[in-house]
């Protein structure tokens, strides 16, 4: 879960990590209570990437234009998000601006940590960033990390200023159970010091039984989120909404994509990424039903579910009562497989319901009907 | 033969009474896996579906020389049930469990490796040699016997997959679920050196997806002169950029996440695609079909 | 460092370990607003021990009784420091009373876990508590800890959720850099869960440049210390008031604590532990005598050095000339020993100072000159 | 013979650019130690008083076979100086600064105990084997060679407690400060076996103080049969409770810490007791005339 740069950037400061002087703004009265020396930069507080791209970032010379960013900014949408503050910060003097991050690294069982010599907004465009697999934090060496620092980074002050940095971010990391602390632009001021400018930090959501401030994040962010995501939470389901017309419900994540791309394969888009297994209930499919039939864009929905430890012929009896007060006209292609499905057959059949064999038939059932109701 | 599971496996069950543990005991008994311990803190001296219930993992060891373990607690006290079971000298564990902190994950990675224990999990479904033993939750229909290994970081989609495999007449050396975390015990490249080191293994399938590296631990392999022959499903192609997909490691952050960036990767090195599930069956054809060839 | 009850409870809630619900009250306006369900406790807030013995603890039924105990609270000294605030909590179902802390022990090189099925305020006066081995925080090892616990908790159930509260702790300790976080009680509550009713926590003071919060609890320390300490600290001088009558000036902790056993020897008290190692200079000499000269209970002064880095010759120049416009009649004694200690007595001796040989020749004569200035 | 430090020493100093580094390059030649190299990321090639400077302790090591180390770094970073010199090989390592966090005291015992390393320190003067060689900044000419050996928690007490030792004709094997802190390298119980393994050593005195648990290590120490004759000067007979007296480590907390308590397990231990520094010879003499008398 990402958080805000001003969150972010309280967990760097905790750990005595150098960040510009600050203040929060939420509202036009505290912009103009606030004082500040111009300039300034005025950023808008979004858990989303791409911001400084996307103009929210700006910078701001007198109060006038501080107040003109300040709602600027705050009527901007970052990611369909819309920014929660703005944090306005003195403007750095930059000698340069570098790339420091900590991330997991799945190859590496653990953290990496990762250096440019040039960072900013491009730093996507340049030759990947210097990688030292690192494991657990606790590994971190900074000889180690010397050594390879000292063929791309050539100023030996500032090697060493960011070995004691990328230890301090690794320890962030460890404390507050972050899978990602990124610092991009990290400073170098004229006079040298490091400060960081900018702060990506990612929660670890599966922590939140131990880390009371991960639980209360993720708290806001549900409460933020649409409607739609927030039911779906509550009930244990898994949907990301998309842009084509299928309507789908699946039944685990690989299994779910796996249908996506059948469906992309058979010429037509899914509307959405939605994983009942979590809670393959009447509750589930009937949440899950309410949803696709309320959406605009979806033109028809596509059961699809592996029977593993699930057991079809339950899910078939749900999907029967359910298909029968069900007001949406929109069509249905059911697809149970796997345990018990041949019993499940039987009860889609004698309720008048087709069971496809497989995934594909299933797919191209779904999509000439979609097809069919549009010509 | 198999990777690390086989018809000797003595299998005990850790956190054997809750409703996961007791389901395992009935499960594996049908898959024909000897079950012969279950530990429950407090509970030693009970039994659970005539299985014997030691108070420490220690205590079911020493008394039934269990060899893998299979560990239904839950997430807040993982980490403690893997590192007792990893310190009592259990050489195999699968902790199918999902939601642990990834910080736990790479503490278990950390003690499986220095104790030299093979840790299958989290968040996958296990561990199976059809027709020897499972050491897991997987279905046990979607399997058979065979000369593939398959290694998969979605359950749904393995047990799905296995089935088409197994009913085309492909079966299974082992299937081994590493799991959808971003951490894990054992991992791609780990999976594959033991699949090579098997000599029943003719091929191996991969089964992947979009986020994290380790499909290009398949593509290093691919290139070394003596790799088995191998091929590669990957889902997530329409999956769009950052949006996690279910698991917590599917998401595309950057290029390399990617479908279209991993799949380049592994057809320049060598392995057969399969653009979708219904391509695997003829995938895993053409894979074997190379196996059949003396080396060039 | 010690925290309040109500800063350590802040950390255990942040680690999802419960506390009972509680808020903490500055003033009497506060305690009028402040909405509890009766009854309650009212604790005072200090950064010190054996508060409970004290009276610092009471419980009131009404909110005539809150306001009455926080009154009488507040109007408490504890080991000399009145408390900021009170914590009004909850009063508690108690089913049993745990002690369940984590401290830093140096024979085990790192952490112990110590726990007692029998807690509260006379735990000194039991069986010493279990004691686990730990050393690093990540050495734990609940079965470990299970196996040490199952011959002294009988419960199963409490058995466990103290192995799990025990990890948090070490995850808080490890995180905070805290060498000691101890409960007591740990309340088993009629319902069967733990809730932590109260919490002793010390930080690592070392541990400053890269913790914020324990900077700031030192600055906060600092400020509210009396003025010669804070004076002492500000210039490197380690003071430490205590009863005596011969104000000690000192170098190194281990030297001064032999010179002030030293004075009990020879039949007086010190009174004070002040080492000037840290700053040798007209400066550092300069305060350790103007307070020790302003100290109403201080008769006499003793300076004793041994010179290993330091050059005595130095000390004995800068004596001279803060003794020649020293304004204070009370009586001095002079040694200094070691490096250059030859010419350090000839500089001394020409301004009419006796260096004394050994430091117990230098006691036994300011004992002497003050018992005289005495009778 | 003498302690884990002899005239075979070859030292090498990190952060010898510093102010205390170079200092001690002079120091140390004055006592006849032979410094080989200094360590300074960065300002490998230089040299600072004729002594050849290296980027980093494998480097230093290589060049030099350097095998004793003394290190002169601020507090945040002395952990990965002090892990590096561990890593790069080097067995033996003092670190004397104070003010170092405890969390990183604990990884630094840690790493030597893995690694067979010997660490002295935190909040050390070091250690030094008089007329051989020394590993810190103590004052040279309170030290004489001889046959007792003493361990001390506080750097000025022992300066003070040796000067008066040499003159009265008790020379050392070996001194070695384990420090004020409360978690350090080599501890009491190390200290005292390596002593007990050195065969010059003839008694051993330990200059502690209140505070902390090390002293007990002397108690139980002092109760094998096989135990060399021990004499114990402690300091803070008059310290109160609840004060910090310097030292992290010098504060009375429980019973357990205080002198009273200690002196009493000391003395039931039969190790001879000096009640101030000025009957520390008297004991000296008396634990040495022990070591004269033949195992009863």
């Amino acid at each position: 879960m990402l958080v805000t740069e001003a969150q972010g950037k309280a967990l760097l400061r905790a750990a005595a990590v150098t960040t510009p002087s600050s203040h929060e703004l939420r509202s036009l009265d505290e912009v103009r209570d606030c004082r500040v020396d111009f300039p300034v930069a005025v950023k808008a507080q979004v858990a989303a990437g791409g911001r400084g791209k996307a103009g929210g970032i700006q910078k701001a010379n007198s109060p006038a234009e501080l107040e003109s960013a300040f709602a600027a900014i705050m009527g901007m949408r970052f990611g369909g998000e819309a920014p929660a503050s703005v944090l306005v910060e003195s403007w750095l003097d930059i000698e340069r601006e570098l790339y420091l991050a900590v991330a997991i690294d799945s190859r590496v069982g653990g953290f990496s940590v990762l250096y440019s010599p040039r960072g900013g907004i491009n730093i996507e465009d340049g030759p990947p960033p210097l990688s030292y697999p690192v494991g657990l934090a606790r590994n971190f060496r900074a000889h180690a990390f010397r050594a390879l620092l000292e063929p791309v980074e050539s100023d030996a002050k500032v090697r060493e200023r960011v070995i004691s940095t990328a230890r301090r971010l690794l320890e962030i990391a460890q404390a507050n159970e972050c899978t990602t602390v990124e610092i991009n632009p990290l400073v170098v001021s004229r006079g040298g010091a490091l400060i960081a400018a900018d702060a990506k930090v990612v929660l670890d959501e599966a922590a939140a039984f131990r880390r009371a401030a991960t639980a209360a994040t993720i708290a806001t962010a549900r409460d933020k989120a649409e409607r739609e995501i927030r039911l779906c939470e509550e009930a244990n389901l898994m949907l990301v909404w998309l842009d084509g017309e299928i309507g789908l419900i699946s039944g685990g994540a690989g299994m779910t994509m796996a249908a996506m791309d059948a469906i992309d394969g058979a010429g037509a888009q899914p509307a959405c990424f939605l994983d009942v297994s979590g809670n393959p209930t009447p509750a589930g499919f009937g949440l899950a039903f309410d949803l696709l039939d309320r959406a605009p864009n979806v033109k028809g929905i596509l059961v699809s579910m592996f029977g593993g430890g699930l057991h079809t012929d339950r899910v078939a009896r749900t999907l029967v009562e359910l298909l029968a007060r069900r007001a949406s006209s929109k069509p249905v292609t059911l697809r149970l497989n796997g345990t018990r499905s041949d019993l499940a057959t039987t009860i889609l059949g004698e309720a008048g319901h087709r069971n496809h064999a497989t995934l594909e038939m299933a797919v191209a059932d779904i999509v000439k009907k979609v097809a069919g109701a549009r010509s | 033969m198999s990777i690390l599971l086989d018809s000797d496996a003595r299998v005990l069950i850790v956190g054997i009474t809750g409703k996961f543990g007791t389901f395992s005991v009935k499960d594996l008994a049908q898959s024909h896996t000897r079950v012969v311990a279950g530990v429950a803190p407090g509970r030693g001296g009970q039994a659970i579906e005539g299985i014997p219930v030691f108070s420490s993992v220690a205590a079911a060891m020493q008394e039934t020389h269990a060899n893998a373990a299979l560990i239904y607690v839950p997430a807040m006290v993982a980490l403690d049930a893997v590192l007792e079971t990893i310190e009592a000298g259990c050489p195999l564990i699968a902790y199918p469990g999902d939601g642990l902190p990834v910080l736990d994950a790479m503490e278990m990675r950390a003690a499986a490796l220095e104790h030299g224990a093979h840790l299958v999990g989290p968040n996958s479904p296990g561990l199976i040699s059809p027709g020897k033993a499972k050491l897991g939750f997987m279905p046990s229909f979607c399997y058979a016997p065979g000369p593939i290994g398959v290694i998969s970081r979605s359950g749904s989609l393995s047990y799905e997959a296995c089935f088409r495999l197994s009913q085309a007449g492909f079966g299974q050396t082992s299937v081994i679920g590493i799991g959808g975390d971003p951490v894990r015990g054992v991992n791609a490249a780990e999976a594959i050196a033991l699949f090579h080191d098997d000599p029943e293994t003719r091929a191996i399938i991969y089964l992947g997806e979009i986020g994290g590296s380790e499909e290009y631990a398949l593509a290093d392999y691919a290139k070394r002169p003596d790799a088995k022959p191998s091929a590669a499903l990957l889902v997530g192609r329409t999956a769009p950029a950052g949006k996690k997909m279910g698991h917590a490691a599917a998401m595309i952050g950057s290029y390399a996440d990617s479908w279209a960036a991993k799949v380049e990767a592994l057809d320049r090195a060598g392995v057969v695609i399969a653009r979708d599930l219904d391509g695997l069956s003829a995938a895993a054809a053409s894979a074997l079909a190379r196996a059949m060839k003396p080396a060039a």
